[in-house]
């Protein structure tokens, strides 16, 4: 066991769990105010049910040798997972750091569904989604499976992570079809600061994610540190100038949408790329998101914070661009197109391919099911009147007299 | 002139606003507010505790219009703003003595 | 009695205050709306779209005067809030019954 | 119908509400404002500089009532929102010309 | 002295410092908004007075060798602290991370005077507190005395931390008083979004708290972190199904406190239980909070924001917990009742007896020497009021035009 | 390469880059809600153009060698930038850590021009002062120039951030122009919490400036960790005297303020002093600012959120009181007046006089020089109807049904 890649995974596992917070805030800002807690509450409730069954299940059936589509029950309930060494750090460690993926991961997708879906329905689906999508496709790129022997490279989770949210997302967002409103009425955010917030948090804790998975407190964990901050500061000065051009007003939910396009795109490819290669490539990011965006704008798809856009764009764009930025003298394990091995990038559209089957048939098999039993959406009037008070009895905001409320006889 | 005092739904006030602008009835001032009546009010939960909170979000609309057009106003919010659901809220009309517009002073009728 | 309800810009409540003030009115109560009029309203720019914010930020001042400065009341009102731009908001005049002070319970006139 | 039109301290909104409860007025319609009037605001320090900070933090509570039930109600009103201190707001009546539910659409009197 | 270590401990010390600034946001978040800021300053201002108390005097009365029940005045004005290695990190250091425990238990008390305390009384009151009861109580366990050498188990401060501030919250709210309005009108909290920002943050510093207690970035360490995460997650679910059974309605506020009450309960065990117990001990840790609060809403003690029930009870709950999951084949130092030593049992519960006694008999005193002084609490008319204005100020949200200002003639 | 070493600065660099975000919190605060998201975006921006600029030129003209006045173009575009140690830590670490370094000192200008400035006029002139004031600056302390030679004391950057930001905040100001509503009617903050988690947020990065500024995980980092921590404490302690004293009231903006203020005067001396002297030097540092923020209050210059009296007062008093604590026997560098090296005093007097000298120049010219291209200042009606909505098209918060927005036909 290594005590320094041990004192740098302890804090990485910690940035990676604060990034489940500040993505409720990241979201939490972008809806209306009568959702602001329910929109919370959908990243908070990951931290609970997702990590709890990751620890049951989920790691067992990622991490372990099994076969090349999933691990074994060889882990479950922890079992043999204690303070031994997996690499240079504890094994109980290891596990607690991909836990934070997961928690994230599930909770990136209700950026599709809020203001509209049921919080008991959204609950459920997480929860099997941890152990019926996520872990397998983690159990591919980085268990052993089939895509880490086809020789995938995806440094932090470009596709495990982003690509696989973002298909989620889509077909999430697809089955439980649009808010009432949407589009005829703007639903603009109701606390820009608070998506601000959660944007510096993430990126905060993107270091964790990115870095730390190195696994080491190393040189290529300082690589993985630059990309990452390199990345998203291109992608918010190309985001800007694209804001300029076509609205003449550069925004702050943009550039707080810039930063997480940045840092999504950047996650494969963090500890293969240059730190030139990162600032091009987080630059390039921009582009296909940016796009996507308007594109989806103009659909009646209520892909409601454009998880697609970000996560399942940025993702792939990342996924792809770390086959054409790769360098071997950096990382020891592959080249990419630009330096000399094309065979990379179709080995990375495999893998991104891959991933969008798998999540968006599970995922949608997934949803149909738990239709089946529990209605998926809040009812209209529960929708109209807002869902913190209809799902959760509370509101976010009360100013001292606005409300008048006294205890109930019990 | 008039005052149109609205108390409807806060996802009313779109189709409201739509509705009195066919009538091109353009000038409207709105308030959020919270209201009482008949609407019981929601259960909130604190810890351990239940308490009824009796105000629930409303937003106000007034509109100052000429007394030719009240009636076909309030014809229109009410169809706008109605849900059919307890709490779609009240139309109260209140005479207005004079009016003036800030930006040229003049008085209006 | 009168109610004189004036809509004005944000920035213009500290100057119709003093202005009401010079006439020893002290009296008054402040709402934040929002208002639509010959002002078109802003464009915002949320993800890829263009939206029309068409209720802008206005203040409501509502101050309860003698009926024998009404008028003089109404000037200091609409020179201290005029910009000459479109958007200065309006002055509305409400007749008021009876007016009472809570803390002596005391009719007023 | 009168509308009676109450500032009160931000504390009292339960205690009108209550107050008018009795009466078996349950509609209303409340606001947050600050207001001036007698009590001078409080001293406000920012960053090596004293501010009076002159609007204070009021509720308004406006509520439509038949004209029977009118006195009874401001007497209410003023029982429950006094503590005697500079600051306990006031009370105004407002003529009502019409008023339509909107649930209903009906015309009430 | 180790490196590895010293990186480890300067971070998790940056961590549990943070978790003031994210005390003063789940407490701030709770109150009404004109209370808001007095609320927040009852956090940050420890951080100043107890922060500067505690090099002065308190580390030498906690941890310098005195007697069994107090230190000396050693190390006084840190007078002999200095870069030498104290275990394997920089003696200055051990002194930080020692003090920002110090700093969070003397704020978290306010939790039960909120909304009527005089901001003076108050800075006087756990001024002399962090002395007079923390110091003592922190000598008694970690400093080499009585309860040390009974054996008593308690890694991060179950018993020193939690019971100790529990207690002295509920005699404060008690010789206090409740607040005017309290419980005839509910007086709900203004900003709820705040209340999960401030749950979010004290669980990532806690990861400081709890795996920093192992002083090294080792086996522990990650042992302690693991189990930090998963208890709250574990509280979460159990908590959120409590809700549900309740009323229907998982809450927004319930599930801040429950990741609150996972991490109180589990901070005495963290580095003593496994993973699989520490989920287990988590979800048991709900129920008794959960009551609690229960209980303590239908009496007439306004312990405004639930110290005594989130701390006091979850902070015995986890000290007595650890005398039954404790493993001594992970820690090496004690084993609990489910592995065949029953009288770890009996002597955490005698640690948590002392505790409540000392610092319930010592804050009383404190209170009332105080009270004879200065009056605890602000008048009547202040309170109506708010204390914002009147203790401060200053109001915590201003909206253009919604107030007209002038500056004063100076 | 020192792996724990690595460890630390890894995440001593997250700490420094989430100072940013945590600014934008803290000024953003401090304005008026029409200009909250365009106060913040100032922070926020620089994360993206000066973060970008400094890979790209930045960290080459600051720490290559060159002469005793610049560095050379040998590290430009990253030329030679890679997985090499450092020191004890990689390369590309190292200049990561010196770019979080440059992106916020820029973003702290900003607070002297909010509310008034064009955004585009803004980025511009941090992004050539990142490269025409910053870099060298850097260079003539950190980067081998004549002020190293000369034996300036800056441990975290009191001349180098602070005094340089804070002479470049008043030529702004000055250059600027006030704002048309001031002094004649008070600013008030918009939202005091959010500059209280700003500045929670800041102490938290900037144990990453401070000790971090070690560059490795020793016991300087140690020292440097607790005078960070015990500085601000004394500084807290003291102006909330000062505030009793002189109004009656400590506030919440004055504590937010006062833990600013004594971080910024602990920076220079971070690994150069003694704990017991940090808490002096944070009680003394109190004084020079806040009569530094009585002064400017009587005067017509809007420096709108005081960072001359916080970061230029503050700083200079850091950078000459570090001259009079220092310790050799500490840091085995220098001494200072007490310790019987009076020459360091004057020393460190030409170090702030020249950084003052030439920031002031270089950034008056620069503003002339936009000046001269695109008008600094937004129009006088962009201004009064605030900047959220003229130069971003956004507003910081909207309410459920509080505007009525359709989207527009395309
Ligand atoms: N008498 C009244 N005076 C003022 N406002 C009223 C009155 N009655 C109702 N309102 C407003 O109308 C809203 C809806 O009224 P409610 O009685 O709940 O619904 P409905 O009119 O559909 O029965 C209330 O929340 C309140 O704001
Ligand atoms: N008919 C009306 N009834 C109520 N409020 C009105 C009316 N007309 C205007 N207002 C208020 O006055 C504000 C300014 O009016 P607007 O027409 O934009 O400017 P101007 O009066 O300068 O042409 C509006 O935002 C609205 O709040
Ligand atoms: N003439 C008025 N017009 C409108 N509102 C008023 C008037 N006078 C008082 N108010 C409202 O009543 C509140 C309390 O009034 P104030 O004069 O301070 O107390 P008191 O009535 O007890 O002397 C004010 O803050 C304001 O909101």
């Amino acid at each position: 066991m290594n005590q320094a890649d041990t004192a740098w995974m302890l804090i990485a596992t910690a940035l990676v769990l604060l990034m489940t917070p500040a993505l409720a805030f990241f979201y939490g800002g972008l809806v209306r105010s009568k959702n602001a807690l329910n929109t919370m509450m959908m990243s908070y409730i990951s931290l609970g049910f997702v990590g709890v069954l990751w620890a049951l299940l989920g790691y067992s059936l990622a991490f372990t040798e099994g076969n090349n589509w999933i691990g074994s029950l060889a882990n479950a309930w922890l079992n043999g997972v204690g303070l031994e060494p997996k690499g240079t750090i504890p094994h109980v460690l290891f596990m607690a750091f991909q836990a934070t993926f997961c928690i994230i991961t599930a909770a990136l997708i209700s950026g599709a569904i809020v203001e509209r879906m049921r919080f008991s329905a959204y609950v459920t689906f997480i929860s099997l989604w941890s152990l019926a999508v996520y872990a397998p496709i983690a159990h591919w790129v980085w268990g052993g499976g089939w895509l880490a022997d086809m020789g995938a490279l995806d440094f932090a989770g470009g596709t495990v992570v982003h690509v696989n949210a973002g298909v989620a997302a889509l077909v999430a967002a697809f089955v439980l079809g649009k808010r009432q409103e949407y589009p005829s009425s703007s639903l603009l955010p109701h606390n820009v600061p608070f998506v601000l917030l959660g944007a510096g948090l993430l990126w905060f804790g993107w270091f964790g994610f990115n870095a730390g998975s190195a696994l080491a407190a190393n040189g290529i964990a300082g690589l993985a540190f630059v990309t990452t901050m390199l990345a998203p500061a291109a992608t918010l000065v190309v985001w800007s100038f694209l804001d300029l051009f076509r609205s003449g007003k550069p925004t702050a939910v943009g550039a707080a949408t810039a930063i997480v396009v940045g840092l999504v795109a950047i996650t494969p490819a963090a500890g293969f790329v240059s730190p030139m290669s990162a600032i091009i490539l987080g630059g390039l990011a921009a582009f296909p998101s940016y796009i996507a965006m308007q594109i989806r704008a103009k659909t009646s798809l209520d892909d409601s914070l454009d998880v697609v856009a970000a996560h399942g764009v940025g993702g792939a764009t990342g996924a792809l661009l770390t086959g054409v930025f790769a360098e071997k003298s950096l990382n020891g394990i592959a080249d990419g197109l630009l330096f000399g091995n094309p065979g990379q990038l179709a080995t990375q559209a495999i893998a991104v391919a891959a991933a969008i089957v798998y999540s968006g048939v599970v995922s949608f098999i997934l949803l149909k099911l738990i239709g089946a039993v529990i209605p998926l959406r809040a009812s209209e009037s529960d929708e109209g009147a807002g869902l913190d008070i209809t799902q959760h009895g509370e509101e976010a905001y009360l100013h001292v007299g606005s409300t008048s409320s006294r205890a109930e006889v019990m | 002139m008039k005052s149109i005092k609205s108390i409807v739904r806060p996802n009313k006030v779109d189709d409201v606003k739509d509705a009195l602008a066919k009538l091109n009835i353009s000038g409207m001032t709105v308030t959020e507010v919270r209201g009482h009546g008949k609407q019981k009010g929601h259960t909130a939960i604190y810890r351990g505790k239940e308490y009824n909170v009796s105000l629930l979000p409303k937003m106000e609309i007034e509109s100052v219009v000429p007394d030719t057009i009240v009636d076909e106003a309030i014809k229109a919010i009410v169809q706008a703003a109605r849900t059919g659901e307890i709490g779609d809220g009240r139309v109260f009309v209140f005479p207005v003595l004079e009016s003036y517009r800030i930006r040229t002073g003049e008085k209006e009728s």
